[in-house]
């Protein structure tokens, strides 16, 4: 066992954690704290695990850099909606009922 | 050994900042809390050798992300404040 | 390819492309749409002629090609196709005179013949099919095309009817088709061809064979109408009497009863069939049907419904003449198609025109109409004894062909339910005669209207005349060559000569 | 020449994102417009490239797999790439009609469209595995980003939604891509079966794929992960909601397919497959089911869209562990399916948006007469719905006699009645808009009639949902074209 | 009581699933991987036109990921512009008179920026690049921004709108140039891939920045009409 390994594991950890937050937590911003804290348990297993037999892999380093781009795209876009949702409806949750009508016109 | 208990300390502090991220009462200090995870990512990262992500880890999910949420979580409760409709809004 | 591949698609097209024109065609196109259908229908009638006459000379029609991986879509004329497909042509025609006189006035007239066409077609490619495959296309593509004719009038009572018919259309087609998929997968694409598949088949397949055949008959049975899978019939009343007629004589029903004689004779073959034991059970459900739906007719006061339930029991004479093992029964069960669909096509035409001309509905309105409305009521009067098998009439041709056959095949049980049945119709139908002819008027007809010198519109007048004239001739003419009695023998004498 | 074709492929969607972020609307509109003409024409020329020269790899940059990233342009994926050219382009043409361009914000659809429509095409034909998960974040982002558009809350509720989701899928998904690396060394889906082909299964590598299957199956809205799927679709633009059903949800699924076919025998096992199966039945009977209690138009059409989705599950159980034939059947009733649905359901939401536009509401009881005054739209609709309803002779129908066939031939016989049970239950929600639309209402025309561009649209779709069934063998024989292979795996 | 055993079946489903896949990582760890992509890398990493093995990965190797990633953030940035319907740049609140933002303004954008330019040139050797400077560039514009900076380029408008796709612009016409000549998508000509991939750093650097600060800052607090269902044109 290496260090490696050992973050690869924690990772698996992060992504349990990340994962109980996503569908437990009804809090918006919640929830996109808890995918955050997911993706980085999943980048630690993705550098970690090869990591583990031949020392520094560059290429899962390269995928993680462009994940975590990703994420941050996602992160921001999701803030944006989420504010703006707040905005219109004064609720920071999905669970609630909303009190505007969904749907177009009647 | 150093090295080992170094990792050790520092995988439970991960864990520990996660969990109290998701589980803090007040929405504010969850992210101040996830921030702190951030930053211990970067140091995570470069532990595993990998000092492109934990650069990119200290600017974007220490920094960047951080701010976004701040400044989103003082915005959620500024308007509408209504009584439980929300739970941990701002402070 | 040639020209002799090809018929057999022009005579689907052409309706085909007829629906589409009049689709696309304005609800106020009254005059084009006409000359639309009326062409195309006479336009049909003569192809049909054409493969008639090919078919008789032994010349083969047919094209095909692989749909699904596995599956061929075949288009082909033999005798028994042309049987359904003559009808339908020749019934057709009529319907669409009848139909433009009905509809007069009346909106959605563009909807309702182009799904008319449609209906049509489907009909056409039911018969023309030449394997279980294309069949069960065309049946599908029937049941979609009569159910906008069904609710056509959008009041809540038709569209009550319509689900009825689709819940019941629908899921006999699902049977169906689990049955044709699972036959595919026991036997591979099976073409229609006389004498069946089976003739040998492994002793190991027979319980496979036997549930696909209960199968195969339930789903077809929908449509015919068997018990009890006829409750759609009586409610799709409703419809306006063209589509009545149409459900009734030519497309629907007659789709289920013309599948099981694919079945039975170009699937199975009559030796398998009865050699897995399948026919006798079949006759004895026939039968039961054949006197459940004269007691049930009996019974019901609307007009229309009593032709229905008499509907219900007229087409398992199909089923039953098929079942009668040997020629002569078979023979009296497929001329049956044709005879049916003639004498019952009349009888709703003049139920059509009791109630557009004088409103009338129900039997008890009826006294008297015979002097108010005596062409119609001569033509439902040749078409009601035409069912009651007073000779020279075509029923007459049925009955008694179907009890020689029955004699043959050693069922005299058949003979016994053959006159109890006739004993029904007579009870059924003699009284509406009473009262058209026999009893005086009583007050004012429901809802009278005028249509100049004939006693109605000239477009519901002359197709139920030209019907019933057709019953008198094709009963006093079955010796002659082309009619229904020796088609039907010829299609008898291939099925059982393989 | 192929090389041509591919860069053109590549290049063009993106491009035109960009070209069209630079312009308002109307003249995004006539950019994209050219663009759809221009992707439409280079798909065609791919498929028929491909359907006379057999697939190809195709190493982008000039590296191979497993050093760099490797495009599997077979005929499978080249069908897709046409079909996305078909349904998609046809949703912009409709779009352009369709959507207000007096509103700013409206702007941003026509990059939104293109990033979607690249993001497609790298998923059809990607073999590599992140280079998949990238392909659908640009999908999941562009489609989140167009059901959002405009900002109502609802749609912005919907959206949310969607993304958390689409995010929660592909990180599942991205773990399982990270399991596979760290197995396997390699990203490319082809390195790993060939490598696999020659090799015992190595222990612990099932999570893997069990993990990819499941992000997916939650992308693809695959019961009891749906609920996400009906207020997306229901609530965005008719074109945009024409867009998620037909092609995106196909996206990943098309990915756990691939991934199922060259990976699933080493890697799956039985039970894995009949829960699957098991779970799209369970979509088929529970999306139908409530397709049938919907009040509103569009609502029941993307009910209907997780029930079909259903039927491409039963994939897993019918190319399990049987024979060839079997599973070669189950593989071209899934492609039909994939190709029909993706017609029909476009061709159902554009139609429904017409008849939402023409009546004013999209509830079903509003629908009232308009058989008799807008009988274009209906028909496309109903044309659509005999496709959904699996009846012949449309490409359902075909689709499901294959999967019938295939159900049967493996002694399956309990999907069978899935099939037939779905047929039945879409056929209850398809005929109550008939019966709705039947109803004859006040007598006169009080209905806004939109412009013919707008009706014809979703009639071509419809009836090439309808033609499919009639050439699908000629569709499918593409599939089965020997794989050229330059530069193997 | 109900919301009691629900979190239980969800915490124990949670669990189970991390222990199935630290197992499972547990028994991948211990195989060697078939592939040894590492050292592949290495013996290519000369023709990538970098030193720095993972900026050849990204721009070189995978540079088609890096592509549809930029992709990816341009859409987010599209998505979030298309909230900010009235620009609300000028939020007066957002002006603050914190001292020690001002001290940190005064002191720290100038860091920043060197920073950045640090980042993004050293990634041709070492670790850093487009990411890291972009993302530092964009830390930068927030600290500016929060300072109540009005920075007008931010406006919905098409220099925004440019400056969003700037970077994605520059690197689809690299690629697409190399295959008009005849060679695949991507592939950088001969001698010419270390210039290029500075090239497409520098101005993706620009790029992530903008992107990442016009999401910050069009997170809306605006009204808008409702765009309904079935508006005809």
């Amino acid at each position: 066992m290496t260090s490696s390994l050992l973050y690869a594991l924690a990772g698996t950890l992060l992504c349990g954690i990340g994962l109980f937050g996503m569908l437990w937590l009804s809090h918006l911003l919640r929830k996109l704290l808890a995918f955050n804290i997911m993706g980085s348990g999943v980048f630690l297993v993705l550098v970690g695990l090869p990591q583990n037999q031949g020392g520094p892999d560059p290429v899962p380093q390269a995928l993680v850099l462009t994940g975590i781009v990703v994420a941050i795209a996602a992160t921001a876009l999701a803030v944006v909606l989420i504010r703006r949702y707040y905005h219109l409806s004064g609720l920071t949750t999905l669970d609630e009922e909303p009190a505007f009508r969904e749907g177009g016109p009647e | 050994m150093t090295e080992w208990l170094l990792d050790g300390l520092l995988v439970a502090a991960l864990l520990a900042t996660a969990v109290a991220a998701l589980l803090s009462r007040d929405l504010f200090r969850a992210v101040v809390v996830f921030i702190a995870f951030g930053l211990l990512m970067a140091v995570a990262w470069v532990r595993l050798e990998a000092p492109d992500i934990a650069l990119a880890e200290a600017a974007i999910g220490g920094g960047l992300t951080g701010v976004l949420l701040l400044d989103a979580v003082s915005h959620l409760g500024s308007k509408w404040p209504r009584e439980g409709r929300q739970r941990g809004g701002k402070q | 390819m040639t020209l002799n591949a090809w018929l057999p698609v022009f005579a689907l097209m052409t309706s085909l492309v007829a629906s589409l024109v009049i689709f696309a065609l304005p609800e106020r196109g009254y005059r084009l749409r006409t000359a639309v259908n009326l062409g195309a229908a006479v336009f049909k009638l003569a192809l049909v002629a054409v493969m008639v006459w090919g078919v008789f000379q032994g010349v083969e029609y047919g094209v095909s090609f692989t749909m699904v991986p596995g599956v061929d879509f075949v288009l082909k004329a033999d005798a028994l196709s042309m049987m359904f497909a003559g009808l339908s042509a020749v019934l057709w025609f009529l319907t669409t005179i009848y139909a433009v006189g009905y509809l007069e006035d009346s909106p959605n007239r563009s909807r309702f013949f182009g799904f008319f066409s449609l209906c049509v077609a489907s009909t056409m490619g039911i018969a023309l099919a030449g394997n279980l495959f294309t069949f069960f296309l065309f049946y599908e593509m029937l049941t979609l095309a009569t159910y906008p004719l069904v609710v056509h009038r959008g009041t809540e009572r038709a569209l009550k009817a319509g689900r009825t018919y689709v819940i019941y259309t629908l899921t006999g087609g699902a049977v169906l088709l689990l049955a044709i998929a699972w036959l595919q997968g026991l036997a591979g694409d099976l073409h229609f061809q006389e004498g069946g598949h089976f003739g040998g088949a492994d002793p190991a397949m027979h319980g496979s064979l036997t549930l696909i055949f209960v199968l195969l008959i339930a789903g077809l049975g929908v449509k015919a109408a068997i018990f009890p899978l006829h409750g759609w019939l009586p409610q799709a009343m409703v419809a306006p009497a063209p589509v009545s007629a149409l459900l009734h004589a030519v497309a629907v029903v007659k789709a289920g009863a013309f599948g099981i004689v694919r079945v039975v004779y170009d699937i199975y073959g009559i030796e398998a069939s009865s050699a897995l034991g399948l026919l006798e059970p079949l006759a004895w459900l026939a039968a039961f049907t054949m006197l459940y739906g004269s007691v049930r007719a009996l019974f019901q006061m609307d007009l229309k419904r009593r032709l229905a339930f008499s509907t219900v029991s007229q087409v398992s004479y199909i089923i039953l003449g098929i079942c009668l093992f040997g020629p002569v029964g078979a023979t009296g069960g497929l001329v049956h198609l044709l005879h049916q669909g003639i004498m019952k096509i009349t009888l709703f035409f003049c139920a059509g025109n009791y109630a557009e001309t004088l409103g009338i509905h129900r039997i008890d309105e009826m006294d008297g109409a015979g002097r108010r409305m005596p062409g119609t009521s001569l033509a439902f009067t040749l078409g009601a004894f035409g069912m009651i098998g007073a000779p020279p009439l075509a029923g007459f041709i049925t009955k008694w062909t179907m009890g020689t056959g029955a004699l043959a095949a050693d069922m005299d049980w058949v003979i016994a339910v053959l006159v109890l049945s006739s004993v029904l119709n007579a009870a059924y139908f003699l009284p509406i005669l009473h009262r058209l002819w026999f009893r005086e008027q009583s007050g004012k007809w429901p809802h009278e209207r005028y249509w100049g010198r004939l006693e109605t519109s000239a477009w519901l007048f002359w197709p139920p005349v030209l019907t019933a004239v057709m019953t008198v001739l094709v009963g006093v003419l079955a010796s002659f060559p082309f009619s229904p009695l020796s088609w039907a023998e010829l299609v008898v004498l291939r099925a059982y000569s393989s | 020449m192929t090389l041509w074709l591919m860069a053109g492929l590549l290049f063009t969607p993106l491009a035109w994102a960009v070209l069209t972020l630079l312009t308002d609307f109307s003249r995004g509109r006539l950019v994209s417009w050219v663009g759809i003409l221009v992707q439409a024409l280079v798909s065609l020329g791919l498929w028929l490239a491909v359907n006379r020269d057999g697939g190809f790899y195709y190493g982008l940059g000039g590296w191979d797999a497993p050093l760099g990233i490797e495009l599997r342009v077979d005929g499978l994926a080249v069908t897709f790439v046409l079909l996305t050219a078909v349904v998609a382009g046809a949703c912009g043409l409709h779009a352009g009609v369709y959507i207000d361009p007096d509103k700013p914000w409206h702007r941003y659809f026509w990059p939104l469209f293109w990033f979607l429509w690249s993001g497609l095409n790298a998923v059809w034909l990607g073999g590599d595995l992140f280079n998949l998960y990238v392909g659908l974040e640009l999908i999941s982002l562009s489609a989140v980003g167009l059901v959002a558009l405009g900002g109502q809350a609802g749609a912005l509720r919907a959206s949310l939604r969607y993304l958390l989701a689409a995010l929660l899928g592909s990180l599942a998904y991205l773990l399982g891509v990270a399991l596979m690396y760290g197995q396997f060394g390699t990203l490319s889906i082809a390195g790993v079966a060939t490598w696999l082909s020659d090799h015992p299964v190595p222990a612990g590598s099932g999570m893997a794929l069990a993990l990819m299957i499941a992000g997916l199956a939650l992308k693809t809205a695959l019961f009891p992960l749906h609920r996400w799927l009906p207020p997306a679709h229901g609530i965005a633009k008719s074109p945009v909601s024409a867009l998620l059903s037909a092609l995106v949800v196909k996206a990943s699924f098309y990915i756990a397919a691939r991934l199922w076919l060259e990976l699933g025998q080493p890697l799956g096992s039985l039970a894995a497959a009949q829960l699957i199966g098991l779970l799209g039945s369970a979509a088929v009977v529970w999306g139908s089911w409530l397709a049938c209690r919907q009040q509103r138009l569009k609502q029941v059409v993307a009910y209907s869209s997780v029930a079909q989705i259903g039927y491409l599950f039963l994939l897993f159980p019918l190319t399990f562990s049987v024979s060839e034939t079997v599973s070669l059947q189950a593989q071209q009733g899934m492609t039909l399916q994939v190709i029909s649905h993706a017609l029909a359901k476009a061709a159902m939401f554009l139609a429904a948006g017409n008849l939402i536009l023409s009546v004013g509401s999209n509830r079903i009881d509003a629908l009232g007469g308009v058989s008799r005054f807008l009988p274009f739209s209906l028909f496309s609709f109903g044309l659509a719905g005999v496709s959904l309803m699996s009846l012949p002779p449309t490409g359902g129908f075909a689709a499901k006699w294959l999967l019938l066939q295939a159900s049967l031939g493996s002694g399956q016989w309990w999907w069978v009645l899935v099939l037939l049970a779905g047929g039945l239950l879409s056929a209850a929600y398809v005929f109550r808009i008939y019966r709705a639309s039947f109803l004859e209402s006040s007598g006169t025309d009080q209905f806004f009639h939109p412009s013919r561009s707008l009706e014809v649209i979703p009639m071509i779709l419809a009836i090439l949902a309808l033609g499919m069934g009639l050439v699908s063998d000629q569709v499918l024989s593409v599939m089965a074209l020997p794989f050229a292979g330059e530069g193997a795996p | 009581m109900i919301r009691v055993v629900r979190l239980l079946i969800l915490a124990v489903a949670c669990l189970a699933l991390t222990a199935a896949l630290a197992a499972s990582i547990w028994a991948i760890a211990g195989n060697p991987s078939p592939v040894n992509l590492p050292q592949l890398l290495s013996e290519n990493l000369d023709r990538s036109g970098v030193e720095h093995p993972v900026t050849a990965v990204l721009l070189n190797f995978r540079s088609y990921d890096t592509l549809l990633e930029i992709g990816v953030l341009v859409i987010a940035g599209i998505a979030g512009i298309s909230m900010a319907k009235t620009a609300s740049l000028e939020d007066p609140e957002l002006r603050t008179s914190d001292a020690l933002l001002y001290a940190l303004q005064r002191w720290f954008i100038p860091l920043m920026l060197v920073l950045a330019g640090y980042l993004l040139w050293a990634g041709a050797d070492r670790p850093g690049g487009a990411f890291q400077a972009g993302a530092v560039l964009a830390a930068t514009g927030v600290l500016m921004r929060l300072g109540g900076v009005p920075m007008e380029f931010l406006r919905p408008g098409l220099l925004l709108r440019l400056g969003l796709a700037l970077g994605f612009m520059v690197f689809l016409l690299v690629a697409v140039a190399s295959a008009i000549g005849g060679d695949a998508f991507l592939a950088y000509p001969p001698g010419m891939a270390k210039i290029l991939i500075v090239v497409i750093e520098s101005v993706l650097t620009l790029s992530i920045a903008m992107v990442l600060l016009a999401l910050f800052v069009s997170a809306p607090v605006n009204d808008a009409e409702d765009p309904e269902e079935g508006s005809p044109s």
